[in-house]
């Protein structure tokens, strides 16, 4: 655990001490909650067309997969036409694109990147990796499948995909989501002791808070 | 020798003279920041911890090994010929040169003599692998500083030179063409033509950016005279390629060793003088021009035809005595080597892969990252082409 | 006088027609962008989806008082600068409730976004939110500098400080705008202009790949989608006020539209093909290029 | 030769082992490791070595033994010399050059890391570099068996099913043939 993560005493400009414990005093961690769907069928179903014409994916290239990712964003695949854009920061993102194969170190920033995003929330699997390992399934160091750890809405095959099969990817999301498939932060949610059981198996230093908002 | 660089904190965490702590994070005159993995300012998928006291970074430590995969263990576990299809997973943007360097060591270890013909065919796949590698540096150092359409053109660029390698190879990214004993196959019917095609246009790209980013005031005044490597650091944090280029240092492995038939090629490596981000990113634009001479020349200079593949054992059953060697390559972003030890059986004993990054994200960046200001993290660490995946395997 | 009552729906359909307007313009003017970098760009609707997503995030979360009123902020600021300017001018439906001393509201209005977003997003407590909102304090207060002396410089040689007169005084032909008459001070205000439209080369405040994205960063759901209908009014109040200052005010909503458009896609055009600036650069160019023609107006009048 | 006159002055200096010449430039030679600093600054200083290639490690594990590559490289001469320094497998520590080269602390925080072979006073080399909470024998050592490790740490997903090559192929090119 790192040092700045130690619960220590700490000196204010106003002279007084006082203890600080990171883990404690930085984060909530209430546990998340099942959010129920909107008031009516019609509202709701508005509400998931407007969530699958607007797609904000976060930006975290998690492995090799993010070298299509920029293609996929520049004249010749361009996906802002389909509503996908980009957003730097966890908040505003509604789709995690785990771009290849996780290793343990990546999956640990992979879930609090994953739990500060806003439900509903949608993840996909890129590559084959993420699926049973691929080319790395007898790897020490990364994950073999990855709907053990967060809930995946969608699998795109390959090693790697090529840009069309994201856009078919993206394609079928948005079925997915307009079909009222996409519970992904709900089922999280649901299983959370399930989900954290799993990471803390693999994730051997836990440094952090179980859930972070 | 260490303090021959002052201030230099690579001895975590810093001690003033009297044993207390140079860099007091309790004092809250500092903020510590970290830049990455989940930030769009970082090249690939590793972290920057920086300590900033107002605006100025007074110490960067780089976090690596969010990409690895144990590639030097599992390579250990597959047979020669099972290796071949991982080693391009090692760096992304430019796959081809683990492909050749793999390639290369088992070759003369096994004591194959690889054709003519491949040999030319290798060369041009290194050299449009490379354009690439540049064309995603152009667009990415232009969007460090927040100047997207660089990238969109450049982007669009290397599209174009993506279709070639699939015409040639079949495949976009992992390209898997380079085999110990020669390359999968040879040219495809009119590849001349279409590459032509292809080269006009990026010369054409090559042109717009330069009008845009490089004859633009605003960055020239984010770049000029910042990030600067002193020519003494050049040997003790082993800088090789376009970096050491920038600082007036002829270092192309090309020239200094030439392997492949780049001894029958006529170029001359690039120099800059000044060797600030903006000069590293001018020596890598007018590298660029290097490399389309070089396909040109070699696509006229190339025999028309020849056997591209040398007989090789079974693979089932391909052993190769006792023996190590280290073949080196100049890539992108600087020299990029295998070395391989063989014990006789039908495994590699060992393969270490060195990649340029790995001096250059590590102990220079985190050398050069002391007193800049913090807009410019993200500007410098693109300047330096780094790629994560070749320091971590 | 008694206030006269009709006046508010009548302001409320401005609003109204502003907000519709705001979004259109600036997926426009996104799709413009894109075609620079050879794309097609987004759809034009796609603003009104991205807000109703918004608005349909079903959890959200908050980080103190301060943090929900930093959107409430910048809204009102926007809301605001819109209503106490004459839109169109002569128009007794649209031009809302300007009255004698408006033009030192409206520079207040201009300032009291930046305040209430730097509050909120200070209470998020994110790094580099808190390093945005610094840059963007000083890089605004820089940018609004010139912009205040382009104003007192008008006002000088108006003799007035209504709005709706100074539009008054520059009817009748293009040669009468202030563009013509008072040439330095329209520049000084048009350097400003740049400085305070969050684009390149000045974004650095939001700089994407240097603190990932400043204020906003902390910002979700709901409270971005308040912020996205303020990022429509916002741009298109200052550029009425713009306009009604140096470019002889708009009497119908044609050429209100057209002359906002115009306006938007100048300081768009500069923004697309820049880097941006370091802050205390941009600070530097402000006070070595705008400030100096803004005291050069004022000598000037 | 190049290589053979370097090798008989440095003989002259150090007691190094046998010289092994894969190619004519490039030469591995072993140095016992009490003079591997004094062998590396004559070669920086005197010889123009000036760059460090890379340090690695080879686990020889039957010799119950590692060996520690210094590739160093002269770019005037286009030559490298790699410097072999075997040292014995269990408590494993070497002296680090650190100060010679500074990036070659990069390197032996690694092969801490990977091998287990100890640098003392090299910087950082306490701190984590590429693994996090690591709970097993360094991975990189021959005796860590990374299938096995990754079968009790991750799940698998049912259905992968793995072919010996040698008959899978004969039965895609000669179906039904006996072995």
């Amino acid at each position: 655990m790192k040092p700045e993560l130690m619960k220590r005493m700490v000196k204010g400009p106003d002279g007084l001490e006082f203890e600080v414990e990171p883990l404690r005093d930085y984060y909530c961690e209430a546990p998340p909650t099942v959010m129920p769907a909107a008031y009516g069928k019609i509202v709701e179903d508005l509400f998931n067309w407007a969530r699958s014409e607007s797609i904000w994916i976060l930006g975290f290239g998690t492995g090799c997969g993010a070298i299509e990712m920029r293609p996929l964003m520049t004249p010749r695949f361009d996906a802002y036409r389909y509503g996908v854009q980009w957003r730097p920061t966890p908040r505003q993102a509604n789709l995690f694109i785990i771009s290849g194969y996780l290793s343990t170190k990546t999956l640990k920033r992979a879930i609090r990147a994953y739990e500060q995003m806003q439900n509903p929330k949608y993840v996909i699997g890129l590559g084959s990796c993420t699926i049973n390992g691929g080319m790395y399934w007898d790897s020490y160091n990364t994950i073999k499948r990855l709907d053990d750890y967060l809930p995946v809405d969608l699998y795109i095959a390959g090693c790697m995909p090529r840009p069309e099969a994201l856009l078919a990817g993206f394609m079928d999301l948005k079925k997915l989501i307009r079909a009222g498939n996409g519970e992904g932060a709900n089922q999280y949610a649901e299983n959370f002791a399930w989900y954290k059981e799993n990471q803390k198996r693999v994730i051997h230093d836990w440094d952090m808070p179980d859930y972070n908002w | 020798m260490m303090d021959m660089f002052p201030p230099d904190r690579s001895q975590y965490p810093a001690k003033k003279a009297d044993g207390t702590l140079d860099i007091d994070l309790t004092s809250g005159k500092y903020l510590k920041l970290w830049q990455g993995p989940n930030h769009p300012g970082i090249t690939g998928n590793m972290s920057v911890e920086l300590t900033v006291c107002g605006d100025e970074v007074v110490e960067g430590k780089t976090h690596v090994g969010y990409l690895h995969r144990g590639f030097e263990k599992l390579m250990e576990r597959r047979t020669f010929i099972q290796v071949f299809p991982i080693v391009c997973r090692v760096c992304v943007p430019e796959p081809d040169f683990n492909e050749y360097c793999y390639a290369a060591c088992v070759e003369e270890l096994a004591g194959i003599e690889v054709p003519e013909m491949a040999q030319w065919i290798r060369t041009l796949i290194l050299e449009m692998g490379r354009i690439n590698s540049y064309m995603m540096y152009l667009g990415g150092q232009a969007g460090a500083l927040g100047q997207g359409v660089i990238g969109q053109w450049t982007t669009y660029a290397r599209d174009l030179m993506l279709d070639r390698f699939e015409e040639l190879t079949g495949a976009r990214i992992y390209h898997m063409f380079i085999l110990p004993g020669g390359v999968r196959d040879t040219l495809p019917e009119g590849f001349q033509q279409r590459m032509e095609e292809t080269l006009r246009e990026i010369e054409s790209t090559l042109k717009d950016v330069y009008d845009v980013m490089f004859c633009n005031a605003v960055f020239k005044a984010r770049t000029v005279g910042m990030g600067v490597i002193d020519p003494s650091w050049l040997e003790p944090y082993g800088v090789t390629g376009p970096n050491a280029r920038a600082a007036s240092v002829a270092k192309d492995v090309r020239k200094d060793a030439p392997y492949l038939v780049y001894d029958q090629l006529d170029f001359e490596p690039v120099i800059g003088h000044d060797s600030d981000i903006y000069t590293r990113a001018d020596v890598r634009r007018r590298d660029i021009w290097v490399s389309v001479d070089l396909i040109r020349q070699i696509l006229a200079k190339m025999p028309k035809d020849g056997a591209v593949m040398a007989p090789i054992p079974n693979v089932l059953h391909w052993q190769i005595p006792r023996g190590e060697t280290y073949i080196r390559g100049e890539c992108s972003r600087g020299e990029y080597g295998y070395y391989l030890v063989t014990d006789g059986s039908g495994y590699p004993r060992r393969i270490n892969v060195r990649g340029p990054s790995y001096t250059h994200a590590m102990a220079l960046l985190e050398r050069m990252i002391v007193g800049i200001n913090i807009s410019d993290v993200a500007a410098l660490m693109v300047s330096l082409h780094t790629y994560p995946p070749e320091i971590e395997r | 006088m008694d206030f006269d009552w009709m006046k508010i729906p009548y302001a409320f359909l401005t609003v109204f027609i502003v907000v519709n307007y705001g979004f259109l313009m600036t997926a426009l003017i996104q799709k413009i962008g894109a075609r620079a970098g050879r794309r097609y760009g987004i759809p034009i609707w796609q603003n009104y989806i991205d807000m109703i997503k918004n608005y349909s995030l079903r959890s959200s979360i908050t980080h103190g008082v301060m943090f929900y009123l930093g959107p409430v902020f910048r809204l009102s600021g926007g809301v605001g600068l819109l209503l106490f300017v004459p839109t169109i001018y002569g128009s007794y439906m649209f031009s809302n409730f300007s009255f004698a001393g408006d033009l030192i509201l409206a520079l207040y209005f201009v300032f009291f976004g930046t305040l209430g977003m730097a509050l909120g997003a200070g209470e998020s407590g994110h790094p580099h939110a808190a390093i945005g909102v610094s840059r963007g304090l000083s890089q605004v207060s820089m940018a609004e500098l010139p912009f205040a002396m382009a104003v007192f410089s008008v006002a000088l040689q108006y003799q007035t400080l209504s709005v709706t007169d100074i539009v008054a005084a520059q009817q009748g032909g293009m040669l009468h705008w202030t563009l013509f008459t008072n040439p330095i001070a329209v520049t000084a205000a048009m350097l400003s202009f740049l400085g305070s439209m969050m684009r390149p080369p000045f974004d650095v405040v939001i700089a994407p790949q240097e603190i990932p994205i400043g204020p906003p960063t902390e910002y979700h759901s709901s409270y971005l989608a308040v912020m996205q209908t303020n990022r429509a009014i916002f741009p298109v109040a200052k550029i009425v006020i713009y306009m009604n200052l140096f470019f002889g005010g708009a009497t119908g909503w044609p050429e209100l539209f057209l002359k906002v458009f115009l306006l938007y896609l100048f300081s768009a055009f500069v923004g697309v093909c820049f880097p941006r600036f370091r802050v205390e650069q941009s600070v530097r160019w402000f006070l070595v290029w705008a400030v100096p023609l803004g005291i050069l107006s004022i000598m000037v009048v | 030769m190049a290589m053979k006159e370097l090798y008989a002055r440095l003989k002259a200096l150090f007691p190094l082992g046998e010289l092994t010449e894969q190619r004519k430039d490039l030469a591995f030679v072993t140095v016992p490791a009490e003079h591997l600093r004094a062998t590396i600054l004559h070669l920086r200083d005197k010889e123009g070595f000036t760059h460090l290639v890379l340090l690695t490690a080879v686990d020889w594990l039957e010799e119950g033994r590692f060996q520690l590559t210094y590739l160093l490289n002269n770019r005037q001469r286009a030559c490298d010399i790699g410097l072999r320094v075997m040292i014995p497998r269990d408590a494993a520590t070497m002296e680090g050059i650190h100060d010679i080269w500074p990036t070659a602390a990069t390197y032996q925080r690694e092969l801490r890391e990977m091998f287990g072979i100890d640098f003392p006073g090299s910087p950082r080399i306490e701190e984590d570099f590429i693994l996090e909470g690591w709970n097993d024998i360094p991975p990189y050592r021959r005796d860590f068996d990374t299938l096995k490790y990754a079968q009790e740490n991750y799940s698998e997903r049912p259905g992968r099913v793995t072919h010996d090559p040698e008959t899978h192929m004969r039965l895609q090119l000669y179906p039904g043939s006996k072995p």
